[in-house]
């Protein structure tokens, strides 16, 4: 496999490869190689950006970067895995390796409340403006039920 | 009865202007609704128009749970209505919440802030179904609504 | 012709039979296998509740009944139904079952409803 | 000074709102800003409160039109899951629910396209050729819209003779009417006009951008879940890749013309080669634990990759599902398609990647000179956008000369 080799001679042994059964790369890394590696990644023709999917597991936050090489007729995937404290989750953006990526940080900054540095607009996406401040609906100390009803109703479903 | 309201009468049993809301629908019931207007169904026969602003519709047709961001318009667009007008909400998710009860960007029904008229349920209901909904509105009107 | 391609279509259109069904004038009738508003036969059920279980949108809830070996039977509130069939597969005694009835405009939520 | 006139959205068309700011200098715009967000019902925190069976149903109400395509994706990744490999009949039944859906959705899409522009006669037309598609599925699932017709191992009804007899001729009757279209589109001057060099993507940005979908391969981008990571039964179908390099909204239009002869073919083979008999569904009730694992599931859906992440903790409920719809991922490639354009050319721009947000309720125009902030509805817009075309048309086929 061309792509583990190559991310073993420039990162050493910080980089933990697995292929699974269903034979998708997953890589686990630590959060400051983040850019370095989907940099090499980029170089090494992984163009295309899935999405980033977060999640919360109780600990940490863990984000997942899903990267496709396509080449005729054929493609590879990796799965580049790295995770941020639960507090203040802070994570470097990637927004000039792909562009693609302002939407897709937006909404893990929406639903997660990971702070990305560098990202250009990171605001809400799908929430609401008038929603408050540290409000993380996939957190899993999220309590359910609707901010909608406005007080006065006070019913909640 | 006065003049009037004969008057009224008579005049909505000959066309209902149609204005369709989508608060949030995942567009199988506006699809639906829209088919209405195509060849196939063709409710320009009945004197149903789709008309483009709430300023010259009778009928309001909701769809979908309203969520977050369409809250405060579902308000602003039903005040905009001139005084007859009536709401028929279409699919199971705008009149009960139905798959998204429970979540936390979605209020349920519409029936919370409006008063409605009629309830379409299906997921997506057939377009006959909402033929149905306005003959029934029309049977309401006549009998006095 | 550089505009107005679309003239033939538009004259053989003139002429051809209208695609419209007349539809409260012509009965419109649901092909089988449709997925209408369910039938419920109290006597096959058994009251084991797997249908409540199932069901994405808790459309069903048991209620007391006598009719059942387990004296409770379920009671649907089919405004909150979006038809979906997992109840119709997994009764074991096939009680609830799909109609070709897909009339399901009511001016009251409550109307729509099946109970024991 | 901003004015603000509060209009609902407004436009028949309607799907589901998007909010874009558009920034312009006189006539031309200079930067857009997406707002979406109208239809986020938290799916995937209410994913994560149901069982994996009922979540068959929920996130097949994730998007009306792709029904199948969410649900047959998730479908795939829990059977990843649930570590079970569905029958031959199966993944034959499921593939050609897949093709039948991209037909309706491309003609329906067809019809919007053309009502942007303001040719309604075709979207009546279409339209009307939808209703076979819709008739067909309607017998085969037994509903219009929504067939449900995937389960975790498999599917859910068989589907006897006489329907896969009409299956053919309803895609026979779909490739013509396709053929036709495409007659029709490139001999059609007032289509022409509207929809050549108009929201240019060049290939290169096509590529940064990570367009997915119909919208890239337009631009001449070679990339297709079934092409280049063939899924469930598309490794033995007919299937050659339809591109174009056109790079504008004119070659969008064709892309998706001509995918719907190639989905006309597929069904074909796949009634031909559909096996009688055998088994449509693994044994795998709505109350087995799945192991603990994580799986991806990618499937073309009609408006581009659809992606699924699942994982599973071994409980009943999934731990977490993560969708991407494939609008989400062209939103940004709106922003660079719509800069230089004239603000006329909004509504055909934005409807041509198909989003499934598309009709705009709202537009604001922030007049970047004079500071002058306009919100106009979509209806405003769409009648704004005839009417100057009307005056200056002369100017500007001249400069796309």
């Amino acid at each position: 496999m061309g792509i583990k080799e190559l991310l073993e001679e420039k990162f050493g042994d910080k980089v933990s490869f697995t292929v699974d059964k269903h034979n998708e790369a997953w890589i686990n890394i630590p959060l400051d190689l983040l850019r370095d590696v989907l940099k090499a990644l980029r170089e090494a023709g992984f163009d295309h950006l899935s999405t980033i999917t977060g999640y919360d597991d109780g600990e940490k936050i863990n984000l997942i970067y899903h990267v496709v090489k396509f080449y005729d007729g054929k493609s590879e995937t990796v799965n580049v895995i790295t995770s941020t404290d639960r507090n203040n989750s802070v994570a470097p953006s990637i927004l000039e390796i792909y562009p693609s990526a302002l939407v897709y940080e937006r909404e893990v900054y929406d639903l997660l409340g990971v702070k990305f540095d560098g990202h250009v607009g990171l605001k809400r996406l799908l929430l609401p403006e008038n929603v408050p401040e540290g409000y993380h609906p996939l957190r899993k100390d999220f309590k359910s039920g609707s901010y909608l009803v406005s007080p006065k109703e006070g019913e909640n479903e | 009865m006065t003049i009037l309201s004969k008057l009224k009468k008579w005049a909505f049993k000959r066309s209902l202007w149609v204005f369709h809301l989508n608060t949030g629908s995942c567009n199988g019931c506006d699809i639906e609704i829209l088919d209405l207007f195509t060849p196939r169904h063709d409710v320009e026969r009945f004197g149903i128009k789709l008309v483009g602003s709430p300023r010259h519709a009778d009928v309001l047709v909701v769809t979908g749970p309203i969520t977050g961001k369409s809250l405060e318009r579902v308000k602003r667009v039903y005040e905009q209505m001139p005084e007859p007008k009536f709401v028929v909400e279409v699919g199971t998710c705008g009149s009960t919440g139905g798959l998204f009860q429970g979540s936390y960007n979605t209020l349920g029904s519409a029936d919370k802030l409006l008063p409605v008229d009629a309830y379409v349920i299906g997921c997506p209901p057939r377009p006959e179904a909402i033929i149905d909904a306005f003959a029934k509105l029309m049977e309401k009107i006549e009998k006095g609504g | 012709m550089p505009w107005g391609s679309v003239l033939k279509e538009a004259l053989k259109n003139v002429f051809s039979k209208s695609v419209t069904v007349n539809y409260p004038v012509v009965k419109v009738e649901a092909p089988n296998g449709f997925r209408g508003i369910l039938e419920f036969d109290v006597k096959k059920c058994l009251g084991c509740g797997t249908c409540a279980r199932v069901c994405p949108t808790n459309v069903i809830v048991m209620v007391p009944c006598e009719k059942t070996r387990l004296k409770k039977a379920p009671k649907f509130e089919l405004s909150k139904c979006v038809f979906c069939g997992s109840c119709v597969e997994v009764c074991p005694t096939k009680a609830i079952s799909f109609s070709k009835n897909f009339h399901t405009a009511v001016l009251k939520k409550e109307e729509i409803g099946i109970s024991p | 000074m901003s004015v603000r006139i509060p209009i609902g959205p407004i436009h028949p068309m309607l799907k589901e709102p998007i909010n874009l700011t558009f920034y312009v200098e006189g006539e031309t715009i200079v930067d857009a800003e997406p707002n979406i967000g109208f239809v986020h019902r938290g799916i995937e925190k209410l994913a994560e409160n149901k069982t994996w069976f009922q979540n068959l149903y929920l996130l097949e109400k994730v998007c009306g039109i792709c029904s199948s395509s969410h649900q047959g994706c998730y479908a795939q990744g829990a059977e990843k899951v649930f570590e079970v490999e569905p029958p031959e009949k199966a993944l034959f039944i499921r593939t050609l629910m897949w093709e039948l859906e991209r037909l309706h959705s491309h003609l329906l899409w067809l019809g919007v396209i053309m009502h942007e522009i303001g040719f309604d006669t075709l979207f009546m037309y279409t339209w009307r050729d939808r209703e076979a598609v819709m008739d067909l599925v309607e017998m085969i699932s037994g509903r219009r819209v929504g067939y449900s017709i995937n389960t975790i191992g498999g599917v859910r009804r068989d589907i006897d003779y006489n329907i896969l007899v009409k299956t053919i001729d309803v895609a026979n009757f779909i490739a013509s009417r396709a053929e036709y279209y495409e007659r029709i589109v490139l001999s059609e001057r007032t289509i022409l006009d509207r929809t050549e060099g108009v929201g240019y993507l060049s290939k290169a940005d096509a590529i940064r951008l990570n367009t997915v979908g119909p919208t890239a391969r337009a631009s001449g981008v070679k990339r297709d879940v079934r092409y280049n990571m063939p899924y469930a039964i598309y490794d033995e179908t007919p299937f050659d890749i339809v591109f174009d390099d056109g790079c504008d909204v004119l070659a969008r239009i064709i892309v998706r013309i001509r995918e719907m002869i190639i989905s006309a073919e597929i069904i074909k083979w796949i009634v031909f080669n559909m096996p009688k008999t055998g088994e449509i569904k693994q044994k795998v009730t709505p109350f087995t634990k799945p192991p603990e694992n994580e799986a991806i599931s990618r499937v073309e859906a009609p408006r581009g990759e659809l992606f699924y992440y699942l994982k599973s903790k071994g409980d009943l409920k999934p731990e977490r599902v993560k969708i991407r719809t494939p609008t989400l991922a062209n939103i940004v490639s709106i922003i660079h398609m719509v800069k230089g354009h004239y603000i006329a050319d909004i509504p055909p721009i934005v409807a041509g990647i198909d989003p499934c947000m598309s009709c705009m309720d709202r537009v604001v125009i922030v007049d970047v000179n004079k500071e002058k902030k306009t919100v106009w509805s979509h209806e405003e817009l769409w009648r704004y956008s005839i009417k100057w075309y009307k005056k200056n048309y002369l100017m500007v086929r001249e400069e796309r000369r």
